[in-house]
């Protein structure tokens, strides 16, 4: 009994390094695919680690009107979204503490990592920090309705809201059964690129500054505190590849009960998973350009409409209207 | 052996005609105090006393509490007069000779009310009530500034119309009754013409109650016959205000009540309750809407007692135990809380020099505590808790839901209205930066305070003989 | 039993310090505070006592209306709703005990505020209609009061009007509601209401009624106007109490008609207050974002609030009508529970901007910023309320949206296709609102204490005294333990949710960690704070730790970037009105028909640009302004017939004789 | 007894028709004379009943009609429309012809009540009463389709020449005397105030339009 709890333990813990581990690497494909596919030849794969590791070693600048808020921000950002990240059942669904938090508790999680780095940008009191935060809780306030319906739609299909739960369900059911899942999916990798700042919703390469979003919040963070916070949208990106992993391609994932071996399967389906992702989420960023700031409403108005809909096909198909 | 009933009314007819004689305006009011402190006295003493059937005089549930309330408002205000009408002379608004026959048309206008209230007569109530009339006439063209002689002569004609209409009305009771009681004073006396009322006429009836609802309703001040009413306040002096709105429309409607009495008495006959709804509702939410204009204080408020008055004659007419109750609560309620007012705006009007809503500001700073009583009786007209009115609007409107659901809705939108229109003037009044001259007011704050605490206690707790005396009312009036 | 004496002696005292305040002047005023609070928690001790007990108390008492008396009762929804407003007014009295009386207009507020609290504990305890709206009329009159109290200031003066009128309407609602309930009869106390249920014609009418009346004292959208005006007027600490803590005795209002006279309820009750309370949520946190003023931003999220709760009452009362009880749990689960956060974070923000409002003078939030280096720890108790009425976990605010997202998420199972039709909808409105709230007080955060100063008085602020500070600290506390604990407070609710709707949350024990709360069932949904709160931590820590292991450790102050442009002006700041300017784009052309325009001069003219912004109301167009022109323009017309000659009053009179005599004739 | 009650009909029907005279005049004089004519006709009608159902103290009532209302107003006023100069026209709301039309409404609506009334009072009771109330009716009248105070006191007088006659119509009903007593005080009371008004100078007509100057509400 113990030795399991130790296990689960170690397995929990294995999950959070695993991600942390793997978020840069999953950066770096995506900027190298997004190079190649423009003919670059792009910066190699870790350059993610080798960024973070030169931030650490540079000395940090705060601006004189900064408050204690600003330099605590980064830790309690960056640790909320590694909790988050690591509630998210990636390469196997019974793990010990993934029971804490459901999609709600998730998306909140998120949500407060988001209010803090908000705050954050608004405490030097420049111009940059104000459209950065302001634009990124407008946006949120797009998002979060389609998140909540695409919930809805999970809980319907699935009768549980916790992920661990979904994902039992989806790998027990035979895959791809419904249409109300794929528009949830579509849904879904809008909502997420939203969140991330990807392209069409903001560039995260952009330093123009009439087009920074989630760059124009971070603008006075140097240094350690920069690390944090890029390593922290790192997580991020990771998060929510695992969590359309975990809800649409669960396949190879390991169930409560297996053994080591299971694991490892699971880690290495995992890994692919994610990696395909990442190169799909490059293709993507290339294949399209950014939209001015009041086109998203258009734009993540549609997850709100496919979302919607899911909701009144998983009616259908659970018959409800007896 | 005299008795509390005649003492009643032989006092203060008494005291008229000495007080004609009393030279001096000190003596005079100091008599007329210690005169209505007798009536009120006399008053107590028939409400301790069981009741009495006579010949000419009737004491019964209905009436003991109207006659109490009408002695203690009479003492009261006299008490409020003795020293606001000093005020008046200084001011030199009025001569000593006035303040004499002040006093003394005072005392024969309590005097007249209190025979409205006892007689066992139509006749004789009829007489009372008109003679009180004609009294205010007079006294509301007191002053005898051109507004003032004027609103006593629109006063006069309505009256005077009212008053025909009235008799004709009382002549067609007579006439009802004759069938049943034969000719002669059988047919006019209450007791016989209630006990007999199932054997009535039931058309002659309908007839006289149309009649006596205009007549007596003119003085009762429902729209449309209300015209009189606000001038006569506006323009009177404020004693005589309070006692027009706390006692002698009580009294008009008493007499109303009497004749409904009858009239449910009698199933063949038509059922006055719709009438009297459409009456009460059409005074309650016209009043309510003619608040907004006001200009003049006791103007405002003398259309804030066509809205009450209005109020209980919807009550009465839906009728039930409940309702009538309610009313007759209402009505107490509301001459004890109105005359308070009165009061209060008397003081007002000596510390401010004017009657113009518009030059009254800031009195809560100015003069604290006249603006937290004034404040408080305004509220309580308002239907505010913890006051008595509080308590009769509260089962008005249940009990009318309860019964008409959407009827309910018009009496409700008038209260409404009204309390707008109340509210702003009173924010507009006690509130803001003081204007003006502010004078020290020498009035004595007593009888407001006094009344505004009666009305508390009847909010908080209704005396149990009270309540079986109204319930017995309640019952008769069907 | 013993409960309700002490209760009624708590009252008393607070009656009687109410009179003798109203009597003395100066500085022996002093005595008002430290009396309410300790009236306060007495009143709160006995009502823990009595909802951990279970032990019910009435009492009748030969006042009141004649033959029916003056019923009270203690019962578990009353002592949960006097554990919340107690709750609130310690905070208020705490917080008043740090007033300089010298500068305070105390006399016009200290004599009304003991009896502001007494009425809203009476509201609680009345156990028939009329004891009920007795004290509930007295709760809006001595809140009236207070709201005028700066009756100098002619906007005060609006709002009060405006207050006490909305009031009166939503009391005549509110009569008519018990009329139904009372029936022809007038059998007003609660009793003889249970015993006899009204038929199902009057339910809905009374059922409209009472969301008239409680709505209207909720704020519920269209009859919320008066409250944005009438909350901020009054000062501070009472506008804590009245935003805080009066709505939710509205709440208790509508709770106590809907879940336990009304009877069973009918699937479509839950319609009106869903829908409403939905607009509401939404509706209301769009006026506070686009707000300028601190406390008027505050109120409106307060009318959202409530909105909030309706909704969760709503989802109650459609699952209790289909018997799912423990669904029926959560959702009554959520509203209780956010009624207590609510009065919890949303003091402590009331009472946060008064300590702005006492320092600076100011509320308008384009005046303040930077007030996190002058007045440090009120910033730190402000942060947490505004982070727990974001609802972001893991504080108190997180627990009742958690919950009422699990009920949300559990409409698609009810019957009826209107309300699972409804439920996406609804959950997407929550969840819009729920992120506008974020939205929204980043915005006050970011503008008030974030940033540097706006104005001289912002930059000369300084923090306010202790006892104040002691009062939203202890709020705080509150904000950040309910937060943790929040399962430990729905089992605590376990007999009030029996009592209402016949069914609770698993209780502790059933879940991984005793603290874990739990929707339904273990395997559907679980929400456990002190896990995540732990691994945040630790996380945090650990990072902490690493990072500074790891890291460079040197840190330089230097001038802000600012992509290069760095300008000392504070001006160049975004304002709370440029923070907006997203959202305002994006939802208030539909909302408030908001539109902005820019006349730029053409170039070589020195004229600066200028930028406006409209934005239309309509709400108060429609359901305010038109009936208040409505009523004066009738009485314009009416007022004529003061100015008749006699004989035409005398023609009126005849046409009056005439009409009735001819009714007369033709009826036999 | 018939013969008695043929007699106090025909006075009654007679007051009819001089309330119609009334309304029908044009200038005050005749207005005035109009009047004398009916309260002479109501002191023959109160005599006549006072013999016939032998109340001796109706002959108080009958004096008092024909002495007051028959002599002494009607003179007076004749004076005073002399004094005040208003010999010509009446100023009427509405024309004559209409006012007669209305007039026969009103006596048709008198009679229709009347009749509702069950059977159990005398026929000639009954007749009185519907002669009675269309007098009211038509002073009322009267006194809403003139604009001068001296024909509007006429038009109260002949209302109340109604009254009396209704209330001597009702058998046996007492303190008519009483009554008709209070009534000649107030009507004297109406006549001295429209004298007061002109004698004071503080109104310098008494056309009723003038009386309001001051309306109510000062604007």
């Amino acid at each position: 009994m113990t030795h399991d709890l130790v296990v689960q333990f170690l397995a929990q813990g294995a999950q959070m390094t695993f991600v942390l581990l793997i978020a840069p690497l999953a950066v770096g494909v995506v900027r190298r695919v997004k190079a190649r596919l423009m003919r670059r030849q792009g910066p190699p794969l870790l350059q993610a680690y080798l960024d973070l590791a030169k931030l650490l070693r540079k000395e940090s600048v705060i601006a004189e009107s900064a408050s204690w808020l600003f330099r605590s921000a980064p830790y309690l950002i960056f640790a909320l979204t590694w909790v988050a990240a690591a509630l998210v059942p990636s390469f196997a669904s019974g793990l010990m503490f993934n029971w804490a938090a459901d999609v709600v508790a998730l998306v909140a999680l998120l949500g407060a990592a988001r209010a803090l780095l908000a705050l954050a940008g608004m405490d030097v009191g420049t111009s940059f920090g104000g459209i950065g935060s302001s634009r990124e809780m407008m946006i949120a306030t797009l998002a979060e309705p389609a998140m909540m319906l695409i919930v809805v739609t999970l809980a319907i299909a699935a009768g549980t809201t916790r992920l661990a739960g979904v994902a039992d369900f989806f790998i027990a059911e035979p895959f791809g059964v419904r249409v109300s899942l794929a528009l949830s999916l579509i849904s879904l990798v809008i909502v997420a690129l939203a969140e991330n700042a990807r392209i069409p919703v903001d560039n995260p390469t952009t330093h123009l500054e009439l087009t920074m979003v989630h760059e124009a919040m971070v603008l006075e963070y140097s240094g350690r505190h920069l690390a944090l916070i890029e390593a922290a949208s790192h997580l991020k990106l990771v998060l929510y590849l695992s969590l359309l992993i975990c809800l649409f391609a669960p396949f190879g994932m390991a169930p409560a009960t297996a053994g080591l071996s299971g694991w490892a399967i699971g880690l290495a389906a995992w890994i692919a998973k994610l990696l395909a992702g990442a190169v799909l989420l490059g293709v993507w960023e290339v294949s399209i350009a950014k939209m001015r700031v009041f086109r998203l409403p258009d734009f993540v108005g549609v997850a709100f409409v496919f979302g919607f809909i899911a909701i009144l096909l998983a009616f259908l198909t659970r018959g409800v209207f007896a | 052996m005299i008795h509390a009933y005649q003492l009643v009314v032989l006092i203060p007819y008494a005291a008229a005609l000495i007080l004609v004689a009393v030279p001096g305006y000190r003596v005079g009011a100091t008599a007329n105090v210690i005169v209505s402190a007798a009536t009120f006295a006399a008053g107590l003493w028939l409400v301790a006393g069981e009741s009495i059937v006579g010949d000419y005089a009737i004491v019964d549930e209905f009436n003991i509490v109207f006659i109490a309330i009408n002695t203690l408002v009479g003492f009261t205000t006299a008490l409020f007069s003795a020293s606001y009408i000093g005020h008046e002379i200084e001011t030199g608004r009025l001569s000593p000779s006035f303040v004499r026959f002040y006093h003394a048309m005072f005392q024969a206008m309590m005097g007249s009310m209190n025979l409205a209230l006892i007689a066992n007569n139509i006749g004789v109530m009829w007489v009372g009530l008109e003679l009180a009339t004609l009294i205010t006439v007079v006294m509301v063209g007191l002053y005898r500034t051109p507004q003032a002689i004027e609103a006593a002569w629109k006063y006069f004609i309505l009256a005077s119309v009212g008053i025909s209409l009235a008799f004709f009305g009382t002549i067609l009771i007579y006439l009802a009754g004759q069938p049943a009681l034969g000719e002669g004073m059988p047919a006019m006396t209450w007791s016989l013409l209630q006990a007999a009322a199932a054997r009535m006429d039931p058309a002659i009836l309908d007839l006289a109650f149309i009649f006596l609802l205009i007549g007596y309703g003119t003085k009762v001040g429902l729209a449309p016959l209300h015209a009189w009413l606000p001038d006569a306040h506006a323009e009177g002096p404020t004693p005589i205000s309070a006692v027009l709105s706390g006692l002698l429309l009580n009294v008009a409607l008493y007499a109303l009540l009497r004749f409904k009495m009858l009239v449910a008495g009698q199933p063949a006959a038509l059922d006055p309750g719709p009438v009297m709804v459409v009456m009460g509702l059409v005074s309650l939410i016209f009043a309510a809407f003619m608040l907004y204009q006001r200009r003049d204080i006791k103007r405002l408020f003398a259309y804030s007692s066509i809205e009450h008055m209005g109020l209980i004659v919807f009550a009465f007419g839906m009728g039930g135990p409940l309702a009538n109750f309610a009313g007759l609560l209402h009505m107490a309620m509301h001459s004890l809380t109105k005359s308070g007012i009165f009061f209060a705006v008397g003081h007002i009007a000596q510390a401010k020099g004017t009657q113009r809503i518009a030059e009254i500001r800031g009195l809560s700073v100015t003069h604290p505590r006249l603006a937290v009583v004034f404040a408080l009786a305004v509220l309580a007209i308002c239907g505010m808790p913890p006051f008595g009115v509080f308590a009769s609007e509260f089962l008005i409107l249940t009990t009318t839901f309860a019964r008409e659901p959407w009827l309910a809705l018009l009496p409700a939108f008038g209260l409404l209205v009204g309390f707008g229109a109340l509210l702003m003037r009173l924010q507009g009044t006690i509130f803001g930066e003081p204007v003006g001259p502010a004078h020290r007011v020498e009035a004595s704050s007593v009888p407001m305070v006094l009344h505004l605490l009666l009305v508390l206690a009847a909010g908080i707790f209704l005396p149990p003989l009270l309540v079986a005396w109204f319930q017995r009312a309640a019952e008769l009036l069907g | 039993m013993p409960g309700l004496y002490v209760s009624g002696v708590a009252l008393g005292a607070l009656a009687i310090g109410a009179a003798m305040a109203s009597l003395v002047r100066g500085p022996a005023l002093a005595f008002v505070y430290p009396l309410s609070a300790l009236a306060a928690v007495v009143l709160g001790v006995v009502d823990l006592q009595v909802l951990l007990s279970g032990s019910e108390a009435a009492i009748r008492l030969p006042i009141g209306l004649p033959t029916i008396g003056f019923h009270l009762r203690l019962d578990t929804l009353s002592a949960f709703f006097g554990i919340v407003i107690n709750g609130g007014v310690v905070a208020a009295s705490l917080y008043g005990m740090g007033f300089d009386r010298a500068k305070e207009l105390t006399p016009r507020v200290e004599p009304l505020f003991p009896l502001f609290a007494a009425a809203m504990n009476l509201v609680l305890i009345a156990d028939d209609a009329y004891a009920f709206l007795f004290s509930w009329e007295l709760m809006s009159l001595a809140s009236w009061a207070l709201v005028v109290a700066r009756h100098t200031d002619p906007e005060c003066r609006r709002a009060a009007h405006l207050y006490l009128v909305m009031a009166a309407i939503g009391t005549v609602a509110l009569l008519f509601a018990f009329g139904g309930l009372a029936g022809p009869a007038g059998g007003y106390a609660f009793d003889t209401v249970r015993a006899h249920r009204p038929q199902p014609m009057v339910a809905a009418l009374v059922l409209t009624a009472a969301l008239v009346g409680c709505g209207s004292k909720g704020g519920l959208i269209p009859l919320h106007a008066w409250l944005p005006l009438a909350h901020p007027a009054a000062p501070s600490h009472v506008s804590a109490l009245m935003s805080g803590v009066m709505t939710k005795v509205a709440i208790y209002g509508f709770v106590r008609i809907a879940f336990d006279l009304l009877g069973p309820p009918d699937w479509w009750w839950a319609l009106p207050p869903i829908v409403l309370g939905a607009m509401t949520a939404v509706l209301g946190l769009l006026y506070a974002v686009l707000d300028r003023d601190l406390k008027r931003v505050l109120a409106y999220s307060t009318i959202e609030n409530i909105g909030v709760i309706f909704v969760a009452l709503g989802l109650a009362l459609a699952f209790s009508a289909n018997a799912q009880h423990e669904a029926a749990a959560v959702a009554m689960a959520a509203a209780l529970l956010h009624v207590l956060n609510h009065s919890w974070f949303k003091s402590l923000l009331f009472l946060g901007a008064g300590a702005i409002l006492h320092a600076t003078g100011r509320r308008d939030l384009d005046g303040l910023g930077g007030l996190i280096r002058r007045m440090p720890r009120t910033a730190a108790f402000f942060l947490v309320g505004a982070l727990a009425i974001s609802a972001l976990p893991p504080l108190n605010g997180f627990v009742s949206e958690w919950l009422l997202f699990q009920a949300v998420i559990a409409a698609p199972a009810l019957p009826q296709a209107a309300l699972h039709f409804a439920s996406p909808a609804i959950g997407a409105m929550l969840a819009l609102a729920a992120a506008l709230a974020a939205a929204c007080f980043v915005r006050v955060y970011g503008t008030a204490f974030l940033g540097r100063p706006r104005s001289a008085e912002a930059a000369g602020a300084h923090d306010v005294p202790l006892a104040q500070q002691a009062a939203m600290g202890g709020l705080a506390f509150l904000c950040i333990l309910g937060g943790l604990m929040g399962s430990v407070l729905a089992a605590a609710l376990a007999p009030v949710l029996h009592k209402l709707v016949g069914g609770a949350l698993p209780g502790p024990g059933s879940g991984p960690t005793p603290f874990s709360l739990i929707a339904f069932d273990p395997a559907r949904s679980i929400y456990d704070a002190p896990v995540i709160a732990l691994f945040v931590a630790i996380a945090s820590l650990t990072t902490l730790i690493v990072v500074h292991r790891l890291s460079e450790r040197r840190t330089r102050r230097g001038p802000a970037w600012d992509c290069g442009f760095p300008d000392p002006s504070p001006a160049t700041q975004y304002t709370a009105s440029s923070f907006a300017q997203p959202l305002r784009r994006v939802y208030g052309a539909a909302a408030f028909a908001a539109r902005e325009t820019v006349v730029m001069p053409p170039p070589g003219d020195i004229r600066p640009a200028r930028f406006s912004v409209v934005v239309v109301d309509h709400l108060w167009r429609v359901f305010y302004a038109a009936p208040g022109q409505a009523v004066l323009g009738l009485s314009e017309c009416l007022n004529v017939l003061q100015f008749l000659t006699i004989r035409r009053y005398l023609v009126l009179m005849f046409v009056t004789l005439v009409i009735l005599l001819s009714i007369a004739a033709v009826t036999t | 007894m018939s013969q008695a009650y043929e007699i106090s009909h025909l006075l009654a029907g007679v007051m009819l028709v001089t309330s119609f005279a009334l309304l029908y005049q044009e200038r005050v004089a005749a207005v005035l004379n109009a009047f004398a004519a009916q309260s002479i006709t109501l002191a023959l009608a109160v005599a006549w009943s006072a013999w016939s159902d032998n109340r001796p103290d109706l002959f108080i009532t009958a004096l008092i009609a024909l002495t007051l209302k028959g002599i002494v107003i009607p003179v007076a006023l004749h004076r005073t429309v002399a004094r005040l100069g208003i010999h010509r026209e009446v100023e009427k709301v509405v024309g004559v012809g209409v006012a007669l039309m209305v007039g026969l409404a009103l006596t048709g609506l008198a009679q229709a009540l009347v009749l509702k009334v069950a059977a159990g009072m005398a026929s000639h009771a009954r007749e009185e009463l519907a002669l009675a109330l269309a007098i009211i009716l038509l002073g009322f009248l009267m006194m809403i389709v003139r604009r001068n105070a001296v024909t509007q006191v006429v038009g109260f007088m002949s209302m109340e020449n109604g009254l009396i006659l209704a209330a001597t119509g009702a058998r046996g009903m007492p303190l008519v005397v009483e009554v008709s007593v209070a009534f000649s005080v107030l009507i004297s009371l109406f006549v001295f105030a429209v004298f007061v008004f002109r004698i004071r100078e503080r109104f310098d007509t008494v056309d009723l339009e003038a009386l309001d100057r001051m309306r109510g509400d000062r604007r």
